[in-house]
């Protein structure tokens, strides 16, 4: 068993966003992920309920991924100019995964 | 005002009533969604066996450039009047204007609906002129963006690709062109759910929008008087228009109300989704607030019966 | 017994033998959801239709008095039973016996569906009936838990608001009061969906309910032989008790036994929702498996017939 | 090719169109999962009140010996032309080879619609014949990677049960039993939704069979021409034997070309959900992607006129 | 880019019961979070499945928030009496979020 | 209030074969978890986006546990030999669980 050392990064973004969030990624080179749904929540623009009937443009999704520390600096930082723009919520932390030896 | 006793508008006023009421009846996101797939199915297949049926008409064509013109020149009047009067910068102006230029595919099926009820049917044309009606506001609205507020305009070059191929224009265009071409005996087997079937739905549909309209009315944080005040002005000026614009061209009673709906109704699937996407700053919680649980209440619960008495008056 | 055959049971036993094998299948939960909220439109609708024809009868004051008197009553007979025969703490048998006092749409319809079958279909007040039957066993609930087990109780001022606001006691009412407004003929065009396909999406709800009792039964922790035994025996005797007072009321065979099967029916959406709210502690693993997974299937496979032959034999 | 306009296909297309065009057009996965389990319901239950009105006949059971001889020869043909033609390891050929030894039950419910409209009906058993082919090519795909590639079977006893309890199997053989206890009779009250709306909404289930068909075949890294090829050159032989089998019975026209259909058709629901479990190291990728994205678009648009024409032909 | 360091808290509870945390993490001063589903799970109580017949009383939903470490505290605190009586599973660990500059 | 330290862990698993990651995880002697649903996602195979027409075999779903690090490296030791035949990806991390006194 072997286990790397790894960033898990969490985004949080606005379903019509998502494929611009996944072009930067790839750029970033993540090219591992896995996407979750949410049901709703409250920031500093308010509370939202996930309703689906707006077209997604009022859902978020948060694109998961674990990658290396090099690719995750790499990622935050292309990601930094579309934070503000994109009303993007971004969090890291430490963690390991696994590999068969 | 019997139209506001009828299922559909009652649903409507259920929802909403819940939800002011803090009831936590919802449904599954789901749910709403397949709703949404299925009355744009229905409608587009309805417009397009109509169409296969009475032909392409000077009419047609004619109503056309006229949904075409609202289009274009709608968002352009809201621009400035939002920019003056609400006081909102050139980003979430054009946002919210694109959104007015564009229309409610739901707004029109109930407008229809109340419209057949009173024996004033619009020609299934309309629904033709519901399909182009969509997508040319975003292109002005971004055209405004990108004049008056430069560098906030996403510099993709797919937008215009992802806006013409957005899930609910591809769908309602594509129904279209399948009603066209299985005709009035092809769509016979499958009349039982996009026929038979609509009006039912349509009221679970708007029973949720009725909840879905007053929960975001009341988690909004950013609506001022004035904009409250716009969400009800613009849809009594645009569907004016529209309704004389449709009675200078000769349209009967039904279909000149019906571009009057279409002129006054707000978009609220397909350009939302593309604002987010081609500018990103602007603030979804205005645009969405504004056409989905300002104008689209009142063009369902009021406006619609205004605009058809309007052409009565006229005619 | 040919009710067992009637492709609603034949769905419900599917589901339960599926689950019992161990079968995979299962219902994505938006449809369960949609399926549910669905039952009540449609029952909701049904019954406002049927008053607004038949009008505001002697007979229906009666039954509702009837009805709340059940609701009033049957929780604090199951509280005691509960203690002692079950040995359950005061909050689990206050959680309990509110499920008790409160109904059971989906075991309703059933019997309505039933009932309807041999010639004997209920009034459609009892719709009503119904609807005021979902709350006041919670507040009788509530008061029991305040009596004996005073520092468990949520000490919050919103329950009972909230519990009247439960989604489901305001879609039913709601929808009744629909019904009630637009009459036979307003609702002829949203019938193909809220009648003709009422008993076909019956069945599937009943599929899933079959899927659902059987896993929660399969997984359940906290049964004891006791409470399975009170699980069928509180429906017999809170049965019984509804077609006597039913009977002696002098409502006809099959309204006598629809009070019956609403008395002993069990809660399993307002109440459950209502009892984490205001007993968090009380185990919903318990009530849940105790109304769900033994009343529900009882009522629906043995209790139905049993309360009408019972009426019948009375009357 | 008539077919082909039909509003079924003309979905189906509408829905790859859209996929490969990139339209964010798509349908919520829960929906797809409920038209899915409608669809095998519906299915079942035709079946199941056909053969209860014309009883079990000899045809029944040479059909039947025929489906399952078909589902056990098809995989060994196909495994080995996997390994040597497309070069795939044992394991993988075994999977794949096990698919098309299954049936699709769309396919078939799309084959089923075509024939009825053309004049042909296939025979109620056949649904009977479909439900027995589920199966028994997992059984022998199982066999056949065991055999050539023993260390990756994964060694679980439950593995049969599971595959026999699979929901679709389930689901669709529960339903036939319970067409077959109502009967014609008791099926009258749920064929509104049974019966009635099954071509609106296989309308719909294929448009989201497009979007998922087209974009699988976007989104895979795995397929080679050999491959591709083997997708189109499957269908074809299996449907041959198939369509010449049930001639040489003597079955009508109609039923001879369902059990070509049966034979030519890949399964996508039940067999993959095996393989995941029994066969882990197979590469889902590719034994969904040849069945979902070739094989079933295939034979919806190509294969079951052809497989009718050539029964035409010989008859 | 600004990294700040903060807690990820995570609190497991059923769904009827959302609106009384949320009522706790507002106290808390807890202004952001976002609402995740889930599928079923298992623990002391047995093993459940979200199966939405039973109005949400059976259905869980995880509510996770990004806080400061001193505001975990206190939503901690507060979060405190009622776990046990709401059946609560509460887990929280280091994390970083990002802000543009 | 009591906190102690945990593991978390997430398996990243195919629907089909979540029942032998949970038979697993029993034998590690996991005995609380919680699944939560995905909608797609992409890692070394390419793409993939929940459909739920393919009888879930083209679905992941996450086990997300906290346990103790002994439970953690048992579970993790008896997910080895399963890894690359089902295809799993399983990342862990550092957490507190809160008790209540
Ligand atoms: N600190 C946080 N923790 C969890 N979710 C957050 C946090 N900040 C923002 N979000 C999510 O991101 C959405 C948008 O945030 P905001 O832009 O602040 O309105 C919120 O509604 C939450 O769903
Ligand atoms: N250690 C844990 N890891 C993940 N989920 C948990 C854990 N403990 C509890 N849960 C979740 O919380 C639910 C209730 O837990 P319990 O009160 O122990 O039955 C469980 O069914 C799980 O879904
Ligand atoms: N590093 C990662 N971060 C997030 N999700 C991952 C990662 N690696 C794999 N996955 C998920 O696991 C799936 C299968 O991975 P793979 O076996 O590499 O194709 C991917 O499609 C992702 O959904
Ligand atoms: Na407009
Ligand atoms: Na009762
Ligand atoms: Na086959």
């Amino acid at each position: 068993m072997i286990e790397r050392n790894s960033r898990r990064i969490e985004v949080f973004v606005d379903q019509p966003l998502l494929r611009r969030i996944r072009d930067v990624a790839a750029e970033a080179g993540v090219v591992e992920y896995t996407i979750l749904p949410t049901l709703g929540g409250q920031g500093e623009r308010g509370r939202w309920h996930d309703d689906q009937v707006t077209g997604g443009a009022g859902s978020k999704v948060i694109l998961l991924t674990y990658v290396s520390e090099e690719i995750a600096v790499k990622f935050l930082e292309l990601l930094q100019p579309l934070m503000e723009e994109y009303g993007l919520f971004v969090a890291s932390s430490n963690s390991e995964i696994t590999y068969e030896e | 005002m019997e139209s506001l006793l009828s299922p559909v508008i009652l649903f409507f006023i259920l929802g909403a009533l819940a939800a002011f009421a803090r009831s936590d009846l919802s449904f599954p996101e789901p749910l709403s969604k397949t709703l949404s797939l299925y009355l744009m199915c229905a409608i587009g297949l309805k417009g397009g066996v109509l169409v296969s049926e009475n032909g392409f008409s000077s009419d047609l064509i004619a109503a056309s450039a006229a949904g075409l013109f609202l289009s274009c020149i709608i968002p352009v009047g809201a621009f400035f009047i939002l920019r003056m009067f609400a006081k909102l910068d050139a980003t979430n102006a054009a946002a919210v204007a694109a959104h007015y230029g564009s229309v409610s595919v739901v707004t029109f099926i109930a407008g229809n609906q109340i419209l057949t009820d009173v024996g004033s049917a619009p020609a299934g044309y309309m629904i033709a002129v519901l399909a182009l009606m969509e997508t040319p506001a975003i292109i002005v609205g971004l055209f405004l963006a990108r004049r008056y507020a430069a560098d906030d305009v996403q510099q993709n070059n797919d937008l215009v690709r992802e806006t013409l191929l957005n899930g609910s224009v591809v769908l309602l265009a594509g129904s279209f062109f399948i009603g066209l071409i299985v005709g009035k005996d092809g769509f016979i087997p499958i009349s039982p759910v996009f026929e038979t079937g609509f009006t039912g739905l349509l009221c679970l549909f708007l029973l949720d929008m009725g909840l879905v309209a007053a929960r975001r009315l009341r988690n909004s944080r950013t609506l001022t008087f004035r904009l409250v005040f716009l969400g009800v002005a613009f849809p009594v000026i645009n569907g004016t228009i529209g309704c004389l614009i449709g009675v200078m061209l000769g349209l009967d009673a039904g279909t000149a109300t019906a571009l009057g709906i279409l002129g006054a109704s707000a978009s609220y699937i397909a350009v939302p989704a593309a604002m987010r996407l081609a500018l990103p700053k602007a603030d979804p919680g205005l645009y969405l607030t504004m056409s989905l649980a300002i104008t689209f209440p009142f063009n369902i619960m009021v406006g619609i019966p205004l605009y058809y008495n309007l052409v009565k008056l006229v005619v």
